[in-house]
């Protein structure tokens, strides 16, 4: 057991309100500054100091590469499949209003999935490239 | 204020001083870029020109006393909020090419030993003239 | 048949003819076979097509469109069709010849070489044939690279610096000058086709630009070698005989001075020509080299050497005689291409000859050889007088008509050039022909062993064109009727 | 932008190919890497990138009958949202990029096989679909910022696509590529910026309107002025093509061979637009000087890459020479601003990536059977290998320009683009740069059938059939262009036409 007792119990209370924090700027883009960008870049920040205070072992156990690795092209297919879906009911690429019977429901629920793709693909990708840089010469 | 409102060379300087403050970092950037050996601080140069242009973009959208576009009663003057889009992109991307860059500097690093690149290209060099 | 099924036929029997020699491969005899197939069937479908255009026919092909107003079209008309006749017809002697040549020198990589051969011989056709600017570039082209690989065949250092030279050249000029001048004329006169009387006339060019045009055609058609695009020429002599004999005096030089004919009469006009002396300049250039060559053949002892400066001198005949831009040089200058042909493949056939006997090729060593090899060297006799142009020859009528357009036009530096060159013809061949009949051989060596004759099918090949030298003085009316057709169509006043 | 109140009608599937072209390899990539797997992969990326010609010839047919396509971004109408935009001359583009996708794909598998560990192969085929997209989403939309995203997107793939050759250099190769790279987008971005500023749209057709009245403004100059400057480094216009030699000489095969013949292509065509349709010809006719200064750049690109490319020991570099050499003369065509001139540079940019294309490809070829990547390693190697060798003659002829190949039908309308401007001198540097590659091209040529085998290439290991079919392929196209050139020189004189003539309209 090293030393950092503060730093690890101060980590084990904030994560859980960055993590809270993400999912709040996730939703509330719809309507204030804010989206899938911002929150996926936060979510990914706690996985970072996760990491960072508890090590790298932990963190993967936690978090396996393998998932975060994945993330990155599935946000991205969540994100394109949504624009097919569009395009499936007649729609142009992304133009939600066709996604569900009502327009303003379909821009409503289009959004919150695209916004959920990038929340995922940008969280992703950001720990692959931490994992990456932080693990090269390691394994 | 009497010092601009007398010199209006001064005043319109001063009235562009966001220009003034990109051209200051694209040239330092560009710079930075062609003098420096070093890699990362080669790809530091190039953040840096990136931000530039950020701000080349994000400047004329900013009007001051408005708010953001999101319909109201209330407001009547709204920011462009295309450049902000625009440059979000644009982050992301510069995000993607300086992980793409630091990536290929690490690995340049375990191929040659050395992230200066007078060091490497003297290296290839090197390794063309073998081949010949 | 129709003519236009006959035309397509004349490319692709050579063509279909190259594929067979190809599949061929480990049947030598097989492949010498339909070597000969292609040849003679190639030469019965011109000989079709000579009938046709002798009864006044000009038998042409649909053109294909290729791009912007470019089209790939054939078309006969009399100079394409002797200079076709003349091709397809020593094709077959040179195929008998090669037979002897190569097996008697064992030659490795024949069959790569007899497929080269038939490509060079469809694109020879193609050139003789071509109804445009274009068509004639596109197989011109394909002619410098089906023969590259036959010179530089023997595969050593100087093969491939040699073969390096003859490709560098002549594509440098052809795309340096020769499309460049395509490109002018197409887009001066808004076609590219061959007319009877010219297409620049209307075309509104000045007459220096006139001039300017006609150097781009003279040095981009650098298979005519005239100087200084002639050295490509001598840098070709290192082939095998054959490819020397067939291409490097009758196909591909007589494909140059063909084109360069071709463009006087039909793309230039002698009309046009007369009136605006664009070619004036050329008469001086090729004078030039008519002589100069003679000189250099002079000094060189290697046969085949002194043989390419002879063709040098003899190609500038023709252009000389286009030049002049008179009908009766014109005249001249079309029975030239036939009967140089067969007079040059005659010389060369005896200098392979000579070589696959006794293995030699200096002059200095052909002492009394005239007694081992008596037909071999009576064909070279009769060959040597043709070049000096000598009764019975065939050579005696196109000077005798190169002269009088010289007369009729007043161009005496062109008639003081023809005479010197006669007297310096005279001075290198017949000294070989001295050297053959009447030195004493010297005694045989371990070196130089006795030798009889060459194998028995080159034998019989030079000696079909010996006598085809002598033949066409005393049956000139095939040629001298497409000679005078040529003549018809370039227009210009005698 | 739309409303409840305007339902609009549901589009077919026709109408939705311009998204398709970008949507199916921007999935086809996710796809790829989440599998992870090369086996897969590949089955992923030739699928999707056989998918995509059907689509680009779909279009280009949609183009002839029924004139340019305009495709919504999100259903928000341009100018404000993103419109991708399809004329004869991207429609044109597109199916070239696609059928190269295509072809390199199917060359690929065991070529890549030999050339990328195996945990590395499902990155790869994620790394080219993407690329591919990124190319496509250039030369589809219509709209100036979304040019600099793609431009990115294909330019991030290219740098990992090249990073995964197998000598150390090609990790220098991809690094001083990014910089380079980067540094050109980014003024390119800095160009587009300043013509936001003035005109307020991102839309190209929109700007264009504008763009009008303040064509005579410093900042409309200056904007064209980056973006030439940006664009002439991703096309790598002599001088600024330093990063390209090394980039293609040690990338993968199949990579370098789809680069060569698509990225710098795809660059060509986003300066063109700018010039021709944003802009105007207007506007290049009236700086007579600036526009000199490019073509006295092409014609320097034409011939002195050409020179260094008949010095090059390593046959891969020596073509990447030759690649600088001949985007010279696509600059030099774009820049004549006549109808022919530009004909000759848009056909030969098609042309040029079949034929550069074809010897890539047959070098990779040569490199899988042999290891072989230097010239006098090659020597005999047309008795050894003499099919990939016979295609690489066929190519390189048409490298050269010799009548009744594609090359010489491009050459053919530059030197008469050349002649109708009165350009004498510039009839005389294309000639003299063709002449240059016929050493370049020879000196391969004589080497691989003139000299006995080394021994390197004496026994070379039998090239899969699927290499050798893709290869030939090209390399009957390299003949078949060179006589039927309804595509390959009609489309471009339609779309020279409408470019000259009609602005963005086209």
């Amino acid at each position: 057991m090293r030393l950092d007792v503060i730093l690890r119990v101060s980590a084990k209370l904030m994560i859980p309100f960055i993590m809270l924090f993400a999912i709040y700027v996730q939703f509330h883009g719809h309507y204030s500054p804010g989206g899938g960008f911002q929150a996926g870049v936060i979510a990914a920040a706690a996985v970072i100091l996760y990491a960072i205070v508890f090590g790298m072992r932990e963190a993967q156990r936690v978090v396996p590469p393998g998932v975060v690795e994945a993330m990155v092209p599935l946000g991205v297919v969540i994100y394109a499949g949504t624009g097919v879906l569009n395009m499936i009911s007649g729609g142009h690429y992304l133009d939600y209003d066709f996604l569900l019977a009502d327009p303003v429901q379909g821009q409503y629920w289009g959004v919150f999935v695209v916004e959920v793709g990038v929340l995922v693909t940008v969280a992703g990708a950001m720990v692959t490239i931490f994992y990456a840089f932080a693990m090269r010469g390691r394994s | 204020m009497d010092l601009l409102e007398s010199y209006p060379l001064l005043q319109t300087i001063a009235e562009r001083y966001n220009t003034w403050a990109v051209i200051l970092l694209m040239v330092s950037g560009l710079y930075i870029v062609v003098a420096k050996s070093n890699m990362i601080k080669t790809l530091i140069g190039m953040a840096l020109f990136q931000t530039s242009v950020y701000l080349l973009y994000l400047s004329p959208g900013k009007i001051i006393g408005a708010t953001p576009p999101i319909t109201d009663t209330a407001f009547a003057v709204y920011s462009n909020p295309l450049p902000h889009v625009l440059i979000l992109t644009a982050i992301v991307v510069g995000v993607a090419t300086l992980a793409m860059g630091l990536a290929l500097i690490v690995r340049i690093n375990e191929a040659y030993g050395s992230i200066e690149e007078d060091e490497v290209v003297d290296l290839v060099d090197r390794q063309d003239k073998a081949e010949e | 048949m129709d003519s236009t099924t006959l035309i397509w036929l004349t490319l692709a029997i050579p063509t279909l003819g190259a594929v067979g020699i190809w599949l061929a491969d480990r049947f030598p005899n097989l492949r010498e076979a339909v070597t000969l197939v292609t040849a003679v069937l190639l030469w019965g479908t011109v000989c079709h097509l000579l009938a046709r255009v002798l009864r006044g026919e000009r038998p042409g092909t649909e053109p294909i469109e290729i791009f912007g107003g470019i089209e790939l079209a054939l078309a006969i008309e009399p100079l394409g069709m002797l200079f076709a006749t003349v091709a397809s017809t020593l094709w077959i002697v040179n195929s008998i010849y090669s037979i002897g040549y190569m097996r008697g020198n064992n030659e490795p990589r024949q069959t790569p070489f007899y497929v080269c051969f038939a490509v060079a011989l469809m694109s020879a056709m193609g050139v003789a044939f071509s109804e445009n600017l274009f068509t004639l570039f596109l197989f011109y082209e394909i002619l410098t690279l089906s023969t590259y690989p036959l010179v530089a065949h023997k595969g050593n250092e100087d093969a491939r610096r040699n073969a390096g030279i003859y490709l560098v050249l002549l594509l440098v000029t052809s795309m340096g000058f020769l499309l460049p001048a395509i490109i002018w004329t197409a887009v001066a006169s808004g076609t590219t086709s061959f007319a009877d009387g010219g297409i620049l006339a209307s075309a509104g060019l000045s007459a220096g630009a006139a001039t300017a045009l006609m150097a781009l055609y003279v040095f981009g058609i650098g298979k005519a070698a005239i100087m200084p695009v002639h050295f490509w020429l001598p840098a070709a002599m290192v082939a095998p005989t054959p490819v020397s004999a067939l291409l490097h005096a009758v196909a591909v030089v007589k494909a140059g001075v063909f084109a360069v004919v071709k463009v006087v009469v039909y793309i230039f006009g002698l009309d046009y020509l007369q009136e605006t002396g664009a070619s004036q300049w050329a008469v001086y250039l090729a004078g030039f080299t008519v002589i100069a060559a003679s000189l250099i053949a002079l000094t060189h002892d290697n046969l085949k050497k002194r043989l390419a400066f002879s063709t040098v001198s003899q190609l500038s005949y023709v252009i000389m005689a286009a030049m002049v831009a008179t009908p009766a040089a014109i005249i001249g200058a079309t029975l030239h291409i036939a009967a140089h042909a067969v007079s040059k493949i005659t010389l060369f056939f005896a200098a392979g000859s000579i070589y696959t006997a006794g293995h030699l090729t200096m002059i200095s060593q052909l002492d009394g050889i005239g007694r081992r090899m008596p037909f071999t060297m009576g064909a070279f006799a009769i060959g040597a007088l043709a070049m000096i142009g000598v009764p019975p020859t065939v050579t005696f009528l196109s000077k005798w008509f190169m002269l009088q357009g010289n007369v009729t036009a007043d161009q005496w530096y062109a008639l003081g050039v023809i005479a010197l060159s006669t007297v310096l013809n005279t001075l290198y061949f017949l000294p070989i022909v001295y050297r053959a009949f009447w030195r004493a051989p010297p005694e045989p060596s371990a070196e130089h062993p006795a030798h009889g004759e060459g194998p028995l099918p080159s034998v019989i090949a030079l000696s079909i064109t010996g006598a085809g030298a002598i033949a066409l003085f005393l049956y000139p009316d095939i040629v001298y009727r497409l000679a005078e057709a040529v003549a018809a169509a370039a227009g210009g006043t005698p | 932008m739309s409303t409840p109140a305007d339902p609009q009608p549901a589009l077919m599937l026709a109408d939705q190919l311009p998204a398709l072209l970008v949507v199916v390899p921007m999935l086809g990539a996710m796809v790829a890497s989440l599998l992870r797997n090369g086996a897969l992969g590949y089955l992923v990326s030739l699928i999707v990138s056989w998918v995509s010609p059907v689509i680009a010839l779909a279009m280009l047919w949609q183009v002839e009958a029924s004139g340019p396509i305009s495709y919504a971004m999100g259903g928000w109408a341009p100018p404000l949202g993103i419109e991708y935009r399809v004329d004869e001359a991207n429609a044109f583009l597109l199916v070239l990029i696609s059928i190269m996708a295509a072809l390199c794909i199917t060359f690929a598998p065991r070529s890549i096989a030999s050339e990328i560990p195996a945990q590395s192969r499902g990155w790869y085929y994620a790394m080219f679909l993407m690329c591919l997209c990124g190319l496509q989403g250039m030369a589809i939309t219509g709209d100036a910022f979304n040019i600099f995203v793609f431009m990115e997107i294909s330019s991030l793939a290219m740098y990992a696509l090249i990073a995964m050759g197998t000598d150390r250099r090609a990790l220098v190769a991809a690094y001083q590529y990014l910089v380079i790279g980067t540094i050109g987008a980014t003024f390119y971005v800095l160009g587009a910026g300043l013509l936001f500023t003035i005109t307020g749209t991102l839309n190209l057709v929109d700007m264009a309107d504008r763009l009008q009245p303040l064509l005579g403004t410093r900042a409309a100059l200056a904007g064209l002025a980056f973006i030439s400057v940006g664009i002439g480094l991703k096309l790598a216009l002599f001088p600024l093509h330093l990063w390209l030699p090394n980039a293609y000489a040690f990338a993968p095969s199949v990579a370098t061979a789809f680069l060569a013949s698509t990225a710098t292509k795809v660059a060509v065509y986003i300066l063109v637009r700018f010039v021709y349709s944003v802009y105007g010809v207007e506007v290049a006719e009236a700086h007579e000087i600036d526009t000199a200064i490019v073509l006295l750049l092409a014609v320097l690109a034409m011939v002195a890459p050409s020179i260094v490319a008949i010095f090059q020991a390593n046959v891969k570099r020596m073509l990447a020479y030759s690649s600088v050499a001949q985007i010279g003369y696509i600059i030099l065509g774009v820049f004549l601003l006549n109808e022919a001139g530009l004909t000759g540079g848009l056909s030969h940019l098609f042309n040029h990536a079949i034929i550069k294309g074809c010897l890539f490809l047959a070098v990779g070829c040569i490199v899988f059977s042999t290891g072989i990547t230097k010239i006098d390693q090659m020597a005999g190697l047309g008795h050894t290998m003499p099919l990939t060798m016979g295609a690489f003659v066929l190519a390189g002829l048409g490298l050269i320009g010799v009548p009744g190949t594609a090359g010489f039908v491009s050459k053919w309308y530059l030197i008469q683009g050349a002649t109708e401007a009165g350009l004498w001198w510039l009839v005389a540097a294309i000639v003299f740069a063709s002449v240059l590659a016929v050493f370049y091209v020879g000196r391969v040529v004589e080497v691989a059938w003139f000299r006995e085998p080394s021994p390197e290439a004496a026994a070379p290991r039998p090239v899969p059939v699927e290499m050798l079919a893709v290869t030939w392929i090209l390399a009957a196209l390299c003949i078949y262009f060179g006589f039927e050139t309804d595509i390959s020189a009609g489309v471009p004189a339609e779309a020279a036409r409408i470019l000259i003539g009609g602005g963005a309209d086209g």
